[in-house]
Formats: C-alpha cells, structure tokens, sequence
C-alpha cells in the first residue's frame, strides 16, 4: 500500500496514539472538574497548549483548541468579522482559499459585510501589492492561505501580514496545509491568526486549533461553559488535544529532517514522472512549494479514473477534478490559476507522508505511466489531439 | 469502493473502447456537469448495431457506462437500441453513487445521437466525410421561467433564480431545492 | 478510587475503545477520498451513524455528528433560528437550560430575536402549560431539555412537543444528559431536533451528535466542505464517530439492565444519605428522574470543600456551589428551582456510573457524614443555626 | 489538584477553627463574588492579638486561607495585623489559582474588621454582650460612573453597563474587559 494522500489525512504517529490512549481509559476526567481526574485531563491539555504553542512559537495562552482546520477556520473569520464590525466592514480573502474560508466569507457578505476576492497568477502565487490595492479605509480582516493544498504553493506571508500591520487590519492565515510540516512561527510571519490542525502532521483528526494573537478581539462560534476560555464550549476532547499536543512535539524536534527527505522524495517524482509521461503539467510553484506535495495536470485523462487505477495497484491520491468532487465542481483552486477547464480535469495530487520512501516513487512510476496510457487510448480528447496533430503534418 | 463490484469490473476491462474509423454514426455528447465528453461509433447492418466503438473521458463510473451501453446496443435493432434507457444502464451496472447517476445519461445519450446521426446520414445519402461533430451540451431550460441554460449557469439570466445542478441528473435546479423537477431525485 | 461523576463524563467502555482503535493507526483515510483507505474511513462512520440513529430510533440521514453536545445544541439554536426567520422571530427555552442552550438563545435575542423563558418548579419540572402560555403567533422554536444533569430531573417532553406541533413550532431537546441512559425515541417524543453526547454514555469526548429530523431547514454554524451533508464541514473525526456509534450499540441493548441496576442504587444512596445526614435536600424531582443522579444540598456547607474532602478520599463528585464554578456563579438551575442562594452553596451531585458497586455507596455513606460535620464544625453557618435554635429553646 | 500543597494542607488541617465565646473584637465579611462567609474572632492582650479562631463558609482556598491569616495574625500587634495584606497571604499560601484570589481578601478583611471591631468596642468602652453582626459585603463603586452597586447587578443600574466580576478580585468590572481597574489583573 502505498499512501500518497498526505493532504486528505496524515496517518498518526505511533507515538501519538501512545501518548493518547491513557487518556481514553485512565484519565478519562472532565478537564473542568476540581476532582483528581479532571485536574490530570487539564494537566494534559495545558500541556499539549505548551507544545502546539511552540511549534508556532506563540504564547500557550494564544491557543484555541477546536475540532477541525475548517472550525478553526470559521471560527477566525466569523470571530473577527463581528467583532470588528466597529472599524469597517469589508474582509478580503484569496481565491484559492479553502472552502472553510470562503464559504464563511460569503455567509458574512450576505449578511451585509463586503468582501473582495484577491487573484493569483498561474502558480497559484497571490501578489501582496493586490492585497493592498484591495485595501479599503473600512477593511477589517484579510485572510491568505499559507499554503494551499491542492497545488501545494507557499504565499508570501510575511508582505502580506506587513502590509496589513501597516494599515491596521487583522490578518489570518491558514496554515492547514502548511503547519508542522514546514517551519512556521506566527511572530516573524506577522499574522494575528492562524489556523492549523493535527492530521497534516500525524496527529489525530478532531483535533485542531486556533492561534489568536494575545488582544485580539474574538467572538465565539460555539458558546456556552467556560472551556478555552470562554472562546469555544463543550467538554474538551481530551485525547485529541494531547494527540495534537505530541504531534506538535514531535513535527518540531523531526523538521528539518522529515522536510529534507520530502523535498528529495518530491523533486525525484516530479523530475521523474515530468520525463516517463509526455502532456503533463506541473501546477503550483516549482520551488515555493509544500515540501511533501507533488500536483500535476495529466492532459486527455479525467482524474477519478486515474485515481481508481492507481488505487487498485495499492496507490492513494487525491485529485482535483470535478468528477472526484461530491458537487461536481471543478478545483476553483486550479480555475483561479488560469488552468483550462478540459486540463484541470486531469487534476492529479501526489502528496508524501514520513514514511514514504524512494521505492515507493520508483513504484509509482512503474504503474501509473501504463495507466496514463490505457485511459488516453479511451480518451476522444486524445484521439482528437492526434488527430489534429497529424492534419499539421 | 465508491462503485460496486460491476461497475468496477467494467471501468477495469472496458468492452468495445475504440474508434469507428468508417463508422455509419457517431454521436458525442458533452456533460455539463462535470464537463466530460464521450464518443459513440456504430456500424448498422439491417437496421441492426453490428458493431460498436465509444471513446470516453470522464469518470469511472462514465466508462463503466459507455461499456456497459456497448454491451447492451451490440447486436439490438436500432428501435430496441433507442430504447434503452439510463435508468436501466444504471441497473444493469447494479447501481451507481447518487451524485454518479447523470454520468449514466451520458451513455445513451451518446448512442442514441450516434444513431440519429446515422439516420440523417441515410436520409441526406451523405457518406460520413468527417467524423468530427461538435459538442452539443445538453441544453436545458430553466426549471422556473423556462428561460434557455446551458446547464452551467449559477444564476438563470431571465428569472435571476439561483441555481445548482441535481447530483442525480445534473439538470439545473432551484439552489437548495429538495426535489429536482427533472429527474424527481431528493436529496 | 470511586467516581461519582457521570455528569462531567463517563469513562470510555473497554469495546469502545478496542472499536475506536483501528481507525487511528490502520484506516486513517479521510472518508471524503474516493481511494481505499478513504472508503474504509467512510463505511465506518455511516455504520457509526446507524448505530446512533437506532439509539433513538431516528433515520442514519437524520443523525449529524458534532464535535461536542455543545456544538450540538449551538448548532439547533443558531441553525434553526435564521432559517425560521421568514416564518417570526420568537424563541422560547426553559430557564434550567444548560448554558450552551442559553448563551446561543441570548446571542440570538442580540441579533434581534426575542426570546422567553418558561421557568420551573421547585423540582425543576417545566409546566407545558406554560410553554403554551408563552408562544406567540411568532414563536418558531422551543428549546427545553429532556433531563437536567444538574438535578436529574426528566422533563414532560412529549406534552411540551405536543404543543409545539399543534402550533407548527421548531421542538429542539437537549438530551446530553439523557440519551444512551434512558430510552430515547425521537418519534414519540415527537421533537424535530435532539442533541446527545458520546461522553455521557461511556462514549468518547469530542464526539456527539444532532438529530435534525427530515424536512427540517437548518443553517450550519461551519461552513465548508460537503461533509454531514454540508451541514457541518470539516474532516471527520472517524475515530470518535466510531467510538459514538459503538457506544450507542451498547447503550441500546444494556439499557434496561443498567438502568436497573443504577436506580437501585441511586435509591439507596438517596434514602440512606437522607437518613444519616441532617438538614439535607434532595434537589430535582423524586421520581422523574435519570436513573444514575442523586443530587442534594447540604445545609451550612459549601460544595467545593465538601467536594475536596471527598476527592481525598478518593470519591469524585460535582457541585453547582458558585464557588466551583470558574465564574463563580451559582448553579442557575439551582437559582431557578427557588433554592436560597446560601442553601445552593451547598450543592453536591453524586452521579453514577455503569461500574458503580453497591460497595462504593457503603464506602461513601462512610466517608461522607464525618466530612460534612468537620466543615460544619467550621461553618459561622451552622454556628448560628445552632444558636438561634438554642434560643429558641 | 486546583490547588498546592500547602493550601490543602492548610484546608485538611485548618488552624484555630472555632468561636471565641467571650472575644474581644469579631469581624464577619461576606463575599459579594460567590456569597461565602468568613468570621474571625480575637481576644486582645497588650495591644497584641493573644488568641484568634475563625469559621469559614466557603471554598477549600477561603479555609486555607483563613487558617494562614490566623496564623498569621497571632502574636502580632494591632498594628502589625492590619498590615497583613491579601497579597502576602496568597504568596504565604504558595500562590493562589487565579479566580480564587478574592478569597484571600475574605481572610485579612474578617481579621481587620475583628481590630475594627475591638478598637470601637473600646472607645465606646461598651462590652461585647452581641457576637452577632449584620453581614457587610464589601460596597463597591461601579468603575464606569462611579454609582453604587453591591457587587451582585449584572448591570449598572445607573450607567447601564454591562458588568461581570473581576475573577481576580471580584469587584464589578465592564464585561468582555481584559484588565480589571481594580486590580490589574489581565486575562
Ligand atoms: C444537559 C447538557 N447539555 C449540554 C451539555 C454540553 O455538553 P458538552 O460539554 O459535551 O459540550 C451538557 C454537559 O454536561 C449537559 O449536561
Ligand atoms: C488549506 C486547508 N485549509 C483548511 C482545511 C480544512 O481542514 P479540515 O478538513 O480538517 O477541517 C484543509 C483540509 O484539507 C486544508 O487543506
Ligand atoms: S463523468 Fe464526471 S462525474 Fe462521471
Ligand atoms: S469562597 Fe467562594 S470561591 Fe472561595
């Protein structure tokens, strides 16, 4: 088996779920509760904010546990806006960012905020010079990706978040993609927010968080009891919150080392597979790019198809076609970079986990040319292409 | 598996994947939902499908229809050929994921053009110069005012209802609505 | 160690655990990915959602996960409010609410909702003629719990859903504190949303459930990708949906049997605390209650000193006394039942378990009169008690 | 545990719980944050606090508390214990969580008001016939507009504003504030 889907989910670290299980049958308290069991729950989870705080190199008390990259997400958008609605009311936000930034970002502009989209150019790069002309006196928030998953391009963070310190606005990026895997430290970057989530970095899915920068005003999502602050109710997952914690951990001590080794994992597949298969497409940036990810377009060939045959030859990926989507919908990251609506159906995502290894880029570069090939002899874009290119002879 | 073990098995070994050079028909049909694309080649002997080819980009679910279209028009008079129908391609595949169910469209309606086009070709006694065909998207109406779409639109132009398109039949419909107008799928 | 402290949480069934497990290390797979690690992840959360919708006799598509009971009830207050809002803006909720229903219904009422209270009896029992009393041609929502976790007292659910369907009103149940210990049946009970929690059945924290019945229009509160039918975005945390669905399995075919058992010791616990402590009460309603909670007041001493002491001794407790409270509130159950302000510091639950031994009553009938007359010795309280009582004479 | 060791040892083994039947001055403050009591008694030799015991209805940090002021207190000048403040208690104590510092100004508040109580008893050279007093919580100001409130109002019936409790002190301060104007504790 092997498992190119980093970007759907990172398997956890078998330390991690070690570090967990005591707190599913042992210490299975409520972190609220004065008695014995609950004050060793809380132990815990100020623990885990202890660590996740220094993979960021923030203060513990910046940390907002939640349940997910997409809550943590919502909760920076719809947390801010409101409670910045004082200062102005326009938010600005990429257009490749994920759909747990856009989604709230239209919610709120339906309910009266305004909202302007900032472009990228063909690697999926944003241009903080447009995040200034989008600037307004009334914005009060700007949220880009650090990096984006699909086509795995790191944005340039630290022009954004000066340009927006300079005119006083909140910054929130989402680092979902990008936490734990590549050094991230949220003083040096400059943003207020950022939202990061345990299973891209072997940790548990269920468990994320949130950095709030100390002074910031937030609203809640999800009100109630006094956990996190008053800034997110309910009961803690506990487990999860230690999952993270270790995660964290360790993504700090095994950086530099997991990072080396995927860059050189990724630079081999690219190379490789640029060379075996003719009518490919790298797509993202060649070089400010997710050290673990590897995102092609293969012309002629829909993605699901191509997932379906590499899954039966024990091959995991992902893909952004629209066939792959449960809406049917076309990656609007791969529309917004310019990619031709045929091309981007041939939307293929090779991301790596730790434990990949060379044999299994060697492997994957054995079957999945054959397989290239076998749907281009069912595909009538080929046949056409062929065609076409013949009638030039 | 998203798919079952049928419809595997035919998006594995598809049956008939090919090009018609000298075909006697050829259909080719667009999606709008998903923007994939199949080919349907036919030769008809006494009124009957004597052979039949189909190109396909598309999904799995898109190939293991085209196969199992194939499989079912070969040998079928043109009427019986015209005759089947998506919801029994779906069938004859054992079933297809919900939001998969417009893919089977795509299979007859590719063969039925296919066969229409080789009617016309016999009425007009034009011999097929140039397999080449436009895509036609499924062109549809606007399930509210019955203002023309494409099937890509978000928002119709005449009546400014927003719109989405049905997983099942992947025909335009009212954003949010329960119940497609067109294919009855609920959600 | 005895743990009186289902309400906080319950410890995790050894199967539930043993359930959750390959989810962690084996099918990590996102259950949004076509390949198949994903659909393994998949399968497993729809079984999981079988299991729970059989707990309550619901339909699987009628079941939304959550990340907490929280979440859950946020998610029915803040989902169902705008979505009504064409049809009037009035919201009614009882006043022993837990804070996770009141704090959404009073942001609400910020939003411009209007919002009433239906108060209770000194048992805690909402009257249904009261919820009747206060709808108006403009309620769209009625929100009381199916049984206080505070007082553990059952609420007359179906005459309130009664009137709530008579008059076409959203009926939301919080049953956290209820379902997977007593039998739930969303049918006929006749509501149209009900939330329930993992960590109260001897399920997982982080893990819970919205049961929206089919038809019913519902916002989200995340937005994002098409996970739970769009309803709730945000990667699956499939361990502990897995961890849920089992515990709702074990909770349907235990039920009577622990429920059984708990009433009977609950019973003893209740009859024999009365008898060996003086100048106690019973809090929440005698026989309408859930079988594991035995809830009192104990007069001139306040709960969290009682609650160390018992920790002490090794027995895990809770208390509503505003002194264990971090915003050190009291308890605004107790405060809406009509106990005095002074009597409610000495609030104190012991609330059972499935493991919960007759032993462990005997041990803490024991422990706890020598407890209670130490802190009475040092109570100025009861010294005055004493002596007007002396006075008297 | 929520608190250390030595505030639960001081909780476990509280010193000089009791009532001095015959004291020379009591002092009884009530917390207007959680609604506990704390009463200190003491017997005056030599313008030094010979004898002291209190009682305390309250959490596990107003006993220790109190029994470390006692403790404290004893032997001390009049002078020398009123000087003891709720700081020095708490960092007697090891430190204190951080919602339960006011419950350390209960325990130097009871002891000055028992000084207050004996000085006034001996001007007025009257003898103590009534241990009894009225409680008296702590009357504040409202930090906006300077109205009266007794530390209970979730709004300031003068001002209007929101109000909620410092979790440090205690005292009313706006809602949502990160730092209180009456300590300057910071969230
Ligand atoms: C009745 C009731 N509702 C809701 C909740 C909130 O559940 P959670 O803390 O899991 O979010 C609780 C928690 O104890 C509860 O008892
Ligand atoms: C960049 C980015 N942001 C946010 C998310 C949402 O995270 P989750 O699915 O854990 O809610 C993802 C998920 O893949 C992501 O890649
Ligand atoms: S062809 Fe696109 S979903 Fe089937
Ligand atoms: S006395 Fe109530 S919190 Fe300390």
């Amino acid at each position: 088996m092997v498992y190119f889907d980093h970007i759907a989910s990172t398997p956890l670290h078998p330390l991690v779920l070690e570090s967990m299980l005591p707190y599913f049958n042992e210490h299975f308290g409520n972190p609220q509760s004065i008695h014995t069991h609950g004050q060793k729950s809380l132990q815990a989870i100020e623990k885990a904010r202890e660590e996740v705080a220094r993979l960021i190199n923030a203060q513990p008390s910046e940390i907002l546990f939640t349940s997910s990259g997409s809550e943590s997400n919502n909760l920076a958008l719809k947390g801010i806006a409101p409670a910045e609605r004082n200062r102005g009311n326009h938010i600005i936000v990429s257009s490749i960012e994920h759909q747990s930034v856009l989604r709230p970002a239209s919610k709120l502009e339906k309910q009266g905020f305004k909202l302007s989209y900032v472009s990228v150019d063909k690697y999926g790069l944003v241009d903080p010079d447009d995040v200034k002309k989008a600037l307004t006196p009334q914005t009060i928030l700007v949220s880009v990706m650090l990096a984006n998953s699909e086509v795995g391009t790191i944005e340039p963070i630290r022009e954004i978040s000066a340009i927006c310190q300079e005119n006083d606005v909140v910054f929130h990026t989402d680092a979902v993609a990008a936490a734990g895997n590549i050094p991230v430290d949220v003083s040096s970057l400059g943003v207020d927010l950022l939202s990061l989530s345990g299973n891209q970095f072997y940790g548990p899915s269920g468990s994320a968080a949130l950095y709030v920068k100390k002074g910031t005003k937030i609203d809640s999502i999800i009100d109630g009891g006094i956990q996190e602050n008053g800034k997110r109710a309910g009961t803690e997952n506990v487990a999860g919150i230690v999952g993270l914690g270790t995660a964290a951990k360790l993504a700090l001590k095994q950086m530099e080392q997991r990072k080396q080794k995927l860059i050189t994992l990724r630079d081999k597949l690219i190379k490789e597979l640029l060379e075996r298969v003719d009518h490919v497409v790298l797509t993202g940036h060649r070089k400010n790019r997710l050290p673990y990810h590897a995102s092609f377009c293969i012309k002629f060939v829909e993605g699901e198809s191509m997932l379906l045959s590499l899954d039966m030859q024990g091959v995991e990926v992902s893909s952004g076609s629209a066939c792959t989507s449960k809406t049917l919908k076309v990656s609007h990251v791969l529309q917004a970079m310019g990619i031709d609506a045929a091309v981007a159906q041939g939307s293929i995502v090779f991301s790596l986990i730790e434990e990949t290894t060379s044999e299994d880029i060697d492997y994957l570069l054995e079957v999945f040319p054959p397989i290239v090939e076998k749907l281009r002899k069912m595909s009538p874009l080929y046949t056409k292409y062929l065609e076409e290119k013949h009638n030039d002879i | 598996m998203i798919y079952n073990e049928k419809v595997m098995e035919h998006f594995q070994n598809p049956r008939n994947v090919g090009v018609i050079k000298d075909a006697d028909g050829v259909g080719e049909v667009g999606n709008p939902v998903c923007g994939d694309m199949m080919t349907f080649y036919i030769k008809v002997k006494n009124n009957r499908i004597a052979d039949v080819k189909f190109q396909t980009f598309g999904c799995g679910a898109a190939i293991a229809v085209s196969s199992m279209v194939s499989e079912m028009a070969k040998g079928k008079t043109l009427e019986e050929a015209m005759k089947i129908a998506n919801k029994s391609v779906a069938k004859e595949l054992g079933g297809l994921p919900k939001n998969k169910l417009h893919c089977s469209n795509l299979g007859a309606d590719a063969l039925h053009k296919a066969i229409e086009d080789f009617k016309e070709k016999q009425k007009a006694k034009r011999k097929i110069s140039d397999s080449k065909m436009d895509v036609k998207p499924v062109v549809v109406n606007c399930p509210y005012c019955d203002g023309p779409l494409n099937g890509f639109e978000e928002i119709c132009q005449k009546c400014q209802v927003e719109l989405e398109n049905c997983p099942q039949c992947g025909k335009p419909m009212k954003k949010g609505t329960q119940e497609c107008p067109h294919c009855g799928a609920t959600r």
